[in-house]
């Protein structure tokens, strides 16, 4: 098997827990992440599924390096990322991408959508760059001249997936990125991605709460709970023979949409 | 039997211009039944239910229909006997658990004030059947739960609290937006199943608001599929979930998710019947004109 | 709870020790020789003599904080130059004529904005509400100082209807024991001099008021706008509840809340501009004899009035911070 | 909604023309006084004191808005008056809004121990009352345009400083601010590209009140003769001459007064104006 593409060693994420942070000392820490390993091989779609507090969103943070762990590893083709400053991460960075939750709130409001997805392209580059991540996620170039608010959530992000593909990364963490759309949209980003990902040889980590979506563009599946992974295994296995009690929790809860299925 | 709720011929638009918000809506529910109502956002679910409630925000304005409650047009009664009526024979379920509890008032005056203001119980009669329907939705140690705010309770506790604070009263019809969407699936599940219990328990007419057709497929009996304010298909849930009559409808279906069938599901709407869909609101709208001119 | 206001109270000492600071640099090291600067017109040698030795100015200027910081913290702010009487003497008798008219003009601002911003949030989306976003939006801009200038102008001499000058007629008997004039009137009964004595605020009150008014009513129609569309408003309405119920009792609890941290910063914004609005109506409280002492160079005057109101300033804000925390339920068991 | 929010702008664009409307009769004033002013501000002529404005009885020709107790004529006052107020409007509103809006932004988005000195110096700052720190500065510093403009940006930094700072930290906890990072863009870069637009809105708006709030300050400086010197006139000077003599005299005031709120307010509504038209968010 060729070498992960990420490697993630016992990893831990702590934060001050600022509620009760006493009038002098040290502020009591917060473990968000206990003690994390696994893969991400080169090419896969790994989905990183469990409930609001499971520490699914510090995973993704600290994996493109928004967040510091406090302890453990993090490989990224080979090299060591973990504590690396902000500088020498920034030639990484164009390698490791990431689409947000919320496409309003990570869309500058006050920029173009040409502005927006040609910002870190250098300037040889820029606008067939631009154009041709547009028409990838099957928008027309006039939207460049476009802001963000003047375009529909679907829309909006896809232009999320633009901007990350236009860096040509070899990895993309989504971050629940359907969780806001209506089932129609959802359908057409989801449909989108799986056909990026499969076209540009991406690596993804998708990141969700609802197992239904993971199933269907996942190859690997981790299950995680109040900071752990419970469960991590192949899609299929996982859902026809979760080992598990949270997973089988998880499984039984989605409302499948079929009133034939007991519930 | 006549439907408990019946919505008929029921227009909205927004005020001061001809944009229609709603388009000749019908919809009942009758006694101890569960109509779902589904749609995307902006199709109008929730501002049937709010219509029906009377809390419409005010730049909606309904221009024609009648919403008939027991037989009585909400829509021609005087405000403060519209409001009487439906403090005392309807209730709602919120559908942010978050926001819908007063943050500086405590849990038990939230559910127990409007008995005696409203309904002009006594109150030890209102207190001793808070207590009971608090234990009836399983929260622990009631009594204490009276004293505390709401944010010191969990988002699915509050949602509990919620849903004994809509069938305190035993009302007849309960409208529930979305109660559910805020919340974790293994929580989604505790809670609708809760909701199903006591809906069938008190026999309430449920109008159940959701965004998610998994959601209806599990407690709905019946359901109406909203495309831009128009009713695009009305059917039982028996008889949709097995093949869909109206081609959005069906489409909306294929469109969600399914894990037990991933490759036929999660497909998107083709634009073909968004095209028919809109071609039928705007033919609908041609041909209607607004009573008040 | 305990543990958020002993750290307001740390903050609020970290506040004053800067006060104190900067009341120094500019006082006593910025003019250089700040001797020449305490000199009224008309000082003499021994004036001079005295005052070097009452400073200690042949010390370092570490030392001289010291000292100074020290009779500072004992109540000694030194003697007035022009008015030969101890500092604190002066500026406390003065102070309750300054309170007396901040209170009024809060009062006046809580009850004017109070009433515009329930009324807006009644009638949202009228014409009504409207005109009151027109007004709010003069208000805003529109400073105490000009305020007092109009008014003048309008209720002074086109139409004169109040006196524009002093505390109260100079003609009048006054039998009180404290400088509290108004409260004390009302204690004994003497409305006359009530009434004598509100003819003479109201103006300045008013001028005081306005800005607070515009921005107390925008402020809490903006947050009660947000909070009669909270869902735990909609279910009062479909609860049975009326509007004004919904208004009054569901949702100005919580609106309220945001506008009272604000009222703290904007009341020391009316308590600074009490300086202006005094001298603009001959109102004699600590501002119009603060500027008297600027332009008669009393340092040791002014060093007492900055640090008197610089001590109200952060008392104001630190009651209004502990207030918040009390009130709200959040914080009250955290 | 839609309708509504055409007839909403096209009020704004009248307040918006209204207001550039004034100042740039104020500029005009400023710029040509010398031209403008059909006499002498400063010509005393005790046989010509207190005349009233041209619409009351016994007025002299040539002398539109009266003449104050010394004889000077208030019009021509009022001309060279807008001078002192238009160049303390432009110098100390920027000079402010640079320092105030810099220190804000650096708080705001940097955080940790600058944001906490910056913070501490903004409430130490707050617990001084405005016009007396003024006032007492240039008591100290003497009196002089210089020091007008450098009393205004002493006192008033924090009022940029303070709104800038939360913005800033609002902005830079959005998931953009994070897209960038993740873009590999370096920390002022972030800064510069894609907190500052989203700012300067608020700047904008603070820099148009600010300008409004100089002349005020200036105006009240005057009124309590602390400002430039007594030979050059300001509306402030002559709010302060007029306030003396208000009985006999009432126009030496109310004209300068009238002056300051039209500039006041239409400071305001510009930065309303302003905001209106150009944010992409609201156009």
């Amino acid at each position: 098997m060729a070498e992960a593409l990420f490697r993630v060693e016992a990893l831990r994420v702590e934060l001050p827990d600022m509620t009760r942070k006493p009038l002098f000392g040290p502020v009591p820490r917060l473990e968000i992440l206990k003690g994390l390993d696994f893969e991400i091989p080169r090419g896969a779609v790994l989905g990183i599924v469990g409930g609001s507090g499971s520490g699914k969103t510090t995973l993704g943070r600290t994996l493109v390096r928004l967040m510091e762990p406090t302890a453990g590893r993090i490989l990224f083709d080979g090299a060591d990322i973990t504590h690396l400053p902000d500088a020498a991460m920034r030639p990484l960075r164009q390698r490791i991408q990431m689409i947000f939750q919320d496409p309003m709130s990570s869309l500058n409001p006050r920029l173009t959508i040409g502005r927006i997805i040609a910002a870190p392209l250098n300037a040889t580059s820029r606008d067939p760059r631009v154009a041709e991540a547009l028409g990838h996620v099957g928008l027309p170039a006039e939207f460049v001249h476009r802001y963000p608010h003047e375009l529909s959530g679907g829309q909006r992000q896809r232009i999320g997936i633009a901007r990350a593909i236009a860096m040509r990364p070899d990895f993309i963490l989504a971050d629940e990125i359907v969780s806001g759309l209506d089932v129609s949209s959802q359908a057409q980003v989801l449909n989108l991605l799986e056909g990026l990902v499969r076209d540009l040889g991406l690596t993804l980590a998708f990141i969700s709460h609802d197992l239904s979506v993971i199933r269907r563009l996942c190859d690997r599946v981790i299950v995680m709970q109040t900071g752990r992974i419970v469960e991590e295994a192949p899609t299929e296995a996982l859902f026809e023979d979760p080992q598990h009690d949270y997973t089988r929790e998880l499984l039984d809860a989605i409302p499948t949409p079929d009133p034939t299925v007991r519930w | 039997m006549s439907a408990f709720l019946e919505i008929r011929g029921l227009s909205a638009v927004l005020r001061g211009t001809d944009l229609r918000l709603l388009r000749s809506v019908d919809i009942d529910v009758p006694v101890g039944t569960v109509r779902g109502l589904v749609g995307e956002s902006g199709a109008g679910k929730s501002m049937i239910g709010r219509a029906v409630l009377g809390v419409l925000p005010r730049a909606v304005e309904i221009v024609e229909g009648e919403i008939l409650l027991d037989g009585r047009d909400l829509l021609a009664m005087p405000p403060v006997a519209r409001r009487r009526l439906i403090g005392a024979r309807t209730a709602m379920i919120p559908q942010d658990p978050l926001t819908a509890l007063n943050p500086s008032r405590r849990i038990g005056r939230q559910i127990t004030d409007r008995l005696v203001d409203i309904l002009g119980w006594e109150p030890a009669r209102a207190r001793s059947r808070t207590l009971e329907m608090l234990a009836e939705v399983r929260i622990p140690e009631p009594e204490r739960v009276l004293r505390l705010y709401p944010h010191e309770l969990s988002g699915g506790m509050r949602q509990r609290i919620l849903i004994a604070s809509a069938f305190v009263a035993e009302p007849e019809l309960i409208v529930a937006d979305e109660p559910t969407t805020a919340l974790d699936v293994t929580v989604q599940k505790q809670i609708l199943g809760l909701i199903s219990e006591l809906q069938a328990r008190h026999g309430t007419a449920l109008l159940f608001v959701t965004h998610d057709l998994g959601v209806v497929a599990k407690i709905c009996d019946s359901l109406s599929v909203l495309y831009a304010g128009k009713v695009v298909e009305d059917t039982t849930v028996a008889r949709f979930f097995e093949a869909p009559a109206h081609p959005y409808s069906a489409a909306l279906l294929a469109a969600t998710p399914r894990h037990t069938d991933p490759a036929s599901s999660l497909k998107p709407v083709p634009p073909a019947v968004m095209h028919a869909v809109g071609a039928e609101i705007a033919a609908a709208d041609r041909s209607w004109r607004p009573r008040h001119g | 709870m305990a543990r958020i206001f002993a750290l307001r109270l740390l903050t609020t000492l970290v506040t004053l020790l800067g006060v104190a600071v900067i009341v120094f640099v500019v006082i006593r090291v910025v003019p250089g020789d700040p001797i020449a600067m305490m000199l009224p017109p008309g000082a003499t040698e021994a004036d001079i003599a005295r005052l070097r030795t009452l400073y200690g100015l042949d010390k370092s200027i570490g030392g001289q904080f010291v000292i100074w910081f020290g009779n500072v913290l004992q109540g000694d702010f030194g003697s007035s130059i022009t008015a030969r009487q101890p500092v604190l003497t002066l500026v406390l008798g003065r102070l309750p004529a300054t309170l007396e008219l901040s209170l009024l003009a809060l009062l006046m601002a809580v009850l004017i904005g109070g009433t515009l911003g329930v009324t807006g949030t009644r009638l949202r989306g009228t014409r009504a509400e409207a005109g009151i976003d027109v007004a709010n939006g003069i208000g805003l801009s529109v400073p105490d100082f000009l305020w007092g200038l109009a008014l003048i102008v309008l209720f002074g001499v086109v139409w004169p209807l109040f006196p524009i000058s002093g505390r109260v007629s100079p003609r009048l008997e006054l039998p009180f024991s404290t400088n509290f004039y108004l409260i004390e009137s009302i204690l004994r009964l003497r409305f006359d001099l009530t009434r004598n004595l509100l003819a003479h605020m109201l103006m300045p009150a008013l001028a005081l008021a306005l800005p607070l008014a515009a921005i107390i009513s925008q402020l809490l129609k903006q947050s009660l706008k947000e909070t009669v569309n909270l869902d735990y408003a909609v279910l009062a309405r479909t609860r049975g509840y009326s509007e004004r119920h919904v208004i009054l009792s569901e949702a100005l609890p919580n609106a309220a809340l945001p506008t009272l941290t604000l009222i703290g910063v904007q009341f020391t914004f009316l308590m600074g501009g009490t300086i202006i609005i005094e001298r603009l109506f001959s109102y004699e409280g600590l501002g119009n004899m603060a500027i008297d002492a600027v332009i008669t160079r009393d340092l040791p005057l002014i060093q007492g009035i900055v640090l008197l109101f610089a001590l109200l300033f952060t008392l104001v804000n630190l009651v209004v911070d502990m207030a918040y925390v009390l009130l709200n339920p959040k914080l009250r068991h955290a | 909604m839609l309708d509504g929010r055409g007839a909403l702008r096209r009020r704004a664009g009248l307040r918006l023309w209204l207001s550039a409307g004034w100042q740039a009769v104020v500029m005009l004033a400023a710029l040509f006084a010398p031209w403008l002013a059909p006499h002498d501000p400063l010509a005393q002529d005790l046989m010509l004191g207190r005349l009233p404005p041209f619409w009351l009885p016994g007025t002299e020709p040539g002398y539109w808005l009266g003449t104050d107790s010394l004889g000077r004529d208030v019009l021509s006052r009022l001309i060279h008056g807008a001078r002192v107020a238009l160049i303390v409007a432009l110098v100390a509103g920027t000079a402010t809004c640079l320092i105030g809006s810099t220190l804000g932004l650096i708080a705001g988005f940097y955080r940790g121990w600058t944001d906490r000195i910056i913070g501490r110096l903004v409430d130490i700052w707050m617990a001084f009352p405005p016009v007396l720190f003024a006032i007492l500065l240039i008591a100290v510093l003497g009196t002089g345009l210089s020091s007008v403009v450098i009393a205004i940006i002493v006192i008033d930094w924090t009022r940029f400083c303070r709104v800038v700072r939360a913005e800033a930290l609002n902005q830079s906890q959005m998931d953009y601010v994070h897209s960038a990072r993740v873009a590999g863009f370096s920390r002022p870069r972030t800064l510069m590209a894609e907190i500052l637009p989203n700012v300067l809105p608020v700047i904008v708006a603070l820099l148009t009140l600010e300008m409004g709030i100089a002349v005020i300050v200036e105006a009240i400086l005057s009124f309590v003769n602390l400002s430039v010197s007594t030979d050059r006139p300001t509306w402030g000077g002559m709010i302060a001459e007029g306030r003396i003599a208000i009985h006999h005299v009432w126009w030496v005031l109310a004209f300068p007064l009238a002056a300051l709120f039209l500039t006041v307010l239409s400071f305001a509504q510009l930065g309303e104006g302003l905001r209106d038209r150009f944010d992409p968010v609201l156009r």
